[in-house]
């Protein structure tokens, strides 16, 4: 485990014992996650009273576990942030105004709750706004990304997308004189038709990668958890 | 050690490649010309090895000769037919290549900044054109606080919208209906005007609309929502009746299963206490099957799937309508026209929301906006069409001898 | 119809679970030692070994970034390979003089991200202690990470950023500043829209299914490609009841 | 302690606009204004998360039951308040091994959510409504609707089929030479990647179409200030 590294140092006894004690760890942590993996997948294909009762708990405990999760994520960030100030290094300045702005936040929360005008304001005068404008920006860096195209690796591929996306744009638009091109039943083939039939063999075969990467992992295949 | 940019691709590769590592193209030789595409700041000196308390760059165990134990292991193990897979002996720094190193270093010291390669061209262009087209984006956008606004008549109501309307205006009117609040404050814009539009209709025929989300920040957005509606003058909702924000399930997507098969376990009790207290129909609520319909609004394609797949594992019986983005629509078509439905109703992008306000003639939103809309995808198609016919030119004038 | 077909579904699934499963453990107990070849190569991955190759020897930093995805819950999947991909690059980019920073905009998946890291840094011996901003949760929502990240994406001493994950239209954010400060750019996801955005912004996406490819690619032992090899198979059969079905309905029609 | 609403509002238009104009300025380049406002931004979201997080998870879900509930709310709360505690540890490095285990149940029960999801949900009903698309008797009468009926649906079934067997890695246990690819499979590569940029395309260009109505709604915003 994480702390293991530290304190073993290269005797071969200790070494041994350390590797025995990995093997039963590992050996606990797949059972673990096979198990518990295991009663919740049931609940897809069976439907019997306890196996769901079982399961129902056990989603239930994972939702609550988020909850610290999300907490654990919040120290992090602190964390984070703290370092780069005591570090001194350049964007400390930009790391003091997260903090301070966090802490702000949560001190206006706390003091007069959740459910308050003021997180309400908060979320409307500053969220609102600044994830507004970011995606606003992305009308300019798709329009740019959408000319640049990598036009060294111009292949036939990236000619079919492009020219997709120039019909898509060009027939959702209703100015007099360009709706004239019919535009539109071409487009109704594209998004209509053609794309369909893409999307489903991409998200089959999404589909597919994901059978084998959670049954890889509930299997012990992959222990992502083991450190 | 020094590394050199090839023209073609504008990839980093090591100063002694003569062919690319990447598009295996030809690399110029390292004249003071290709100098300025050194892109290490540090040659390797001794004094310049890092110390023992950072990653060391030789580790004892392993001969420098070899370049970074298990550099090339990485080519060993590699299974592709690529050419260039194996490593050559170009990893190898012998104290000749060092001093080389040091002489290139000196000489760019000497030289200041040489003319950028094609690659950096590249990007220049691209910064230009990016304020270029901002530019023309937002100056065109804006076009229309200055000139009288031509009439552009509203979108024609398309299948989908007119079959979701048909769904909501049948629907009982004894039970409450479920609205999932799935969507982050940047795409508020886009889809409020639907699920403004489809409160105004549940609350015209009398339904108590219950809100959740999945997003911690989502209630806060269907708080919002409540406001505006308020505020809107068209939007029936006095003094918010008919409305209830049953708040955040409780970790996410991750709760979303147990949430489709038992609501009341997920949720915090006291969210159902109150709702209780002022709407006693929220009693008879025991699985998504006790709402009248279930109205789930993201622009993430991947929540949207995962709403889709639970609810196929335990089906409720209810309509179920998506108010989605028009980014996320391809990914949702192949559940709305699979056979039999997996989604009942679809409402994508500012069209649907544009279309679905006619029907109560309850418009909150100026003509202005629909005609930036179309002004702005036409600006984009243009300059898109115009951009890439120009860039497949200078494609083809530069490859072709 | 649709009153059977929740059943069929239902069975039918578990067949498919029971099938693949075996079909994986059957594999991954293969004990061929021939080299293993994959008749299509995914540039990508060669790409990356090269570029983190290329970033180790220059003494430059990889970024890699996770995505948004948690590892508890639906999009645990996806998140999985991307840890996948960690798992195979840090071994050499924490060698660089500048080591290897990892942004994710998920704690759980933070959490993970910094298990893997400890193991790798053990494993390689790595004397220098692991600093906790290699390993930085950059925003818990989608938009605040990609804003978060847009500082390591954009960084000097950065040299190639790894996209790999569940992403969204934010995305463009990170490739836009990778662009602006000429990093190269090496991107994949299983999302439609984050696809878009990588197709047109790094020269070879990682589309889809090849995302969940990346331990095959990276060291093609029998545990590695077992899960690969049984794709395989399915994949074929589900196109086989495709056409087949559809035949039969004509024929039937008829 | 409240503040007359119109304070509010003023400080709201005041600190939004700020924000809008601050994020706008990343047209010209990423600059100390942007990084302050995107700071701000993830600083608060921070806050606003946890603080949800807290309210309706923690609170009402693990700590208000263990604290002030009755003896079997207790005795349910007590597993999930250790398991979280156990997550905790996470925090410091020297103990972050005792959160492995809970960690490993997480990743067990999230891999089997993806999968039952993936397969109940996608790969079946997907491949079969597939096989559906050409209604029955739809050829036995041929007249212009059912002829493009069976088109449209030939077209998204060789689409689905195509993207699907684009994505085949194509493994061997022994060298091949690169020329006994079969046809099928370059036809079906080539095919596949088409249609797949064409699904791409589409969805292009509606995330400019989304981005463009932000894009709109902050030029609105800031035109009414004008007005």
């Amino acid at each position: 485990m994480g702390h293991h590294w530290n304190h073993s140092d290269g005797y071969p006894i200790e070494h041994n014992r350390w590797i025995v004690k990995r093997g039963l760890e590992e050996t606990i942590l797949v059972l673990i996650a096979g198990v518990s993996g295991c009663i919740v997948l049931s609940g897809y294909f069976f439907d019997i009273r306890l196996l769901n009762s079982v399961r129902l708990t056990l989603l239930n405990y994972a939702a609550i576990l988020v909850g610290v999760v999300m907490i654990i994520g919040g120290v992090n960030i602190i964390r984070v942030h703290r370092n780069k100030i005591l570090a001194g290094s350049p964007s400390s300045a930009h790391s003091l105004v997260l903090l301070t702005s966090f802490f702000a936040t949560i001190a206006i929360v706390a003091f007069f709750g959740i459910t308050s005008n003021y997180s309400a304001w908060i979320y409307e005068n500053v969220l609102i706004p600044v994830e507004r404008s970011l995606l606003a920006l992305l009308a300019v860096v798709l329009l740019t990304l959408g000319v640049h195209i990598r036009h060294n690796n111009l292949n036939l591929f990236r000619m079919v997308f492009i020219l997709t996306v120039i019909l898509s744009l060009l027939s959702a638009t209703e100015i007099p004189g360009i709706e004239k091109l019919r535009l539109d039943q071409v487009y109704q083939w594209l998004a209509g038709v053609l794309s369909i039939g893409g999307a489903r063999g991409i998200i089959l075969g999404v589909a597919l990668g994901t059978l084998a990467a959670g049954l890889r992992l509930l299997m012990g295949i992959d222990r992502p958890y083991s450190d | 050690m020094t590394s050199i940019r090839c023209p073609q691709c504008g990839e980093l590769n090591f100063a002694q490649s003569t062919v690319c590592q990447f598009c295996s193209s030809n690399l110029p030789s390292s004249s003071t010309d290709e100098l300025s595409e050194i892109g290490i700041t540090q040659p390797l000196r001794v004094e310049n090895l890092p110390s023992p308390k950072h990653a060391p760059l030789f580790p004892s165990r392993i001969n420098p000769l070899d370049g970074i134990n298990g550099l090339t292991s990485f080519a060993q193990q590699t299974p592709s037919i690529h050419p260039n897979d194996s490593l050559p002996s170009r990893l190898k720094v012998t104290d000749a290549q060092i001093e080389h190193a040091e002489l290139l270093r000196n000489l760019i010291d000497a030289e200041g900044a040489a003319p950028g390669d094609p690659s950096r061209r590249f990007g220049r262009s691209k910064h230009f054109s990016r304020f270029f087209f901002s530019v023309i984006l937002i100056v065109g956008l804006l076009i229309f606080y200055f000139v009288s606004i031509p009439e552009l008549d509203q979108p024609e109501i398309s299948p989908a919208v007119l079959q979701t309307y048909k769904i909501v205006e049948n629907l009982a009117v004894n039970l409450p209906a479920l609205l999932v609040i799935d969507y982050n404050p940047a795409y508020s814009a886009e889809l409020d005007l639907s699920i403004k539009a489809l409160l105004t209709h549940l609350a015209r025929k009398n339904i108590l609309s219950v809100f959740v989300s999945s997003l911690p920040t989502g209630p806060f957005q269907i708080e919002k929502i409540f406001n505006d509606a308020k505020k809107s003058r068209l939007v029936i909702l006095p003094d918010q009746s008919l409305v209830y924000n049953l708040g955040y399930i409780p970790g996410g997507l991750t709760g979303i299963p147990l949430f489709i098969q038992a609501p009341r376990q997920i949720m915090p009790s006291e969210a159902w206490t109150h709702g209780q207290s002022i709407y006693p129909e929220l009693m008879g609520i025991n699985s998504p099957d006790d709402f009248s319909i279930m109205v789930i609004a993201t622009e993430n394609s991947e929540t949207a799937r995962s709403w889709i797949e639970q609810i196929q594992v335990h089906p409720i019986g209810r309509p179920l309508i998506f108010v989605i983005s028009a980014q996320a629509t391809p990914a949702l078509l192949p559940y709305y026209s699979a056979i039999p439905k997996q989604i009942d109703g679809l409402l994508s992008g500012i069209e649907a929301g544009l279309q679905y306000e006619t029907f109560d003639s309850t418009s909150d939103s100026d003509s202005r906006t629909w005609l930036m809309y179309n002004l702005g995808m036409l600006l984009a198609g243009i300059l898109m069409a115009v951009g890439g016919i120009l860039n497949a030119g200078i494609t083809w004038g530069r490859h072709s001898p | 119809m649709s009153a059977w077909l929740p059943i069929t579904i239902n069975i039918l699934g578990l067949l498919v679970v029971v099938f693949f499963s075996t079909l994986v453990y059957y594999f991954s107990q293969s004990r061929k030692n021939s080299k293993r070849i994959f008749e299509r190569d995914i540039p990508a991955y060669s790409k990356m070994k090269r570029s983190v190759e290329v970033a180790v020897e220059t003494g430059n930093r990889m970024h890699l970034s996770l995505g948004y995805g948690g590892l508890i819950g639906p999009q645990a999947a996806i998140s999985f390979s991307s840890l996948k991909i960690l798992e195979k690059t840090s071994p050499h980019a924490l060698l660089s003089e500048n080591p290897a920073i990892i942004s994710c905009g998920d704690p759980s998946l933070n959490i993970s991200a910094h298990d893997v890291l400890e193991t790798t840094a053990r494993n390689i011996e790595l004397d220098a202690k692991l600093e906790i901003n290699q390993n930085q949760l950059t925003g818990l929502s989608p938009f605040s990470f990609a804003v978060g990240a847009l500082q390591l994406t954009s960084d000097r001493k950065t040299s190639v950023n790894i996209l790999s994950g569940s992403f969204d239209s934010e995305s463009a954010l990170m490739l836009d500043s990778a662009e602006r400060s000429e990093h190269s750019t090496i991107a994949g996801s299983a999302n439609l829209i984050a696809l878009a955005v990588f197709f047109s912004g790094t020269i070879d996406p990682i589309i889809g299914e090849e995302l969940f490819a990346a331990g095959g690619y990276f060291d093609p032992d029998s545990k590695q490609v077992s899960g690969m090899a049984a794709e395989d198979i399915f994949r074929w059969v589900i196109i086989g009841i495709i056409l087949m079905g559809t035949l039969l309905n004509i024929i039937g029609g008829l | 302690m409240n503040l007359p609403d119109n304070i509010l509002n003023v400080a709201g238009i005041v600190i939004s606009t700020f924000l809008t104009l601050t994020i706008f300025s990343y047209l010209l380049g990423d600059n100390a204004l942007f990084r302050l406002a995107s700071h701000i931004f993830i600083g608060t979201t921070a806050a606003l998360i946890i603080a949800i997080a807290w309210e309706s998870v923690l609170w009402p879900k693990l700590l208000y039951p263990f604290l002030f509930g009755s003896s079997g709310e207790r005795l349910a709360t007590l597993m999930p308040l250790a398991l979280g505690i156990l997550l905790l540890s996470k925090l410091s490095p020297r103990f972050s091994a005792l959160g492995t285990p809970v960690m490993a149940f997480l990743l067990g029960v999230g891999a089997a959510i993806a999968v039952g999801g993936a397969v109940v949900g996608t790969l079946v009903p997907q491949t079969l409504s597939s096989t559906r698309l050409i209604a029955t008797g739809s050829l036995s009468k041929l007249n212009y609707e059912n002829f493009m009926h069976v088109v449209q649906g030939l077209l998204i079934i060789l689409g689905t089929v195509t993207a699907l067997g684009y994505f085949h890695f194509g493994l061997h246990f022994r060298d091949t030479d690169r020329n006994r690819i079969s046809l099928i499979r370059k036809t079906t590569f080539y095919v596949g990647g088409i249609f797949i940029a064409i699904t791409l395309g589409v969805v292009y260009a509606g995330i400019y179409s989304a981005a463009l109505v932000a894009m709109i709604d902050r030029l609105n915003f800031l035109m009414n200030l004008l007005h």
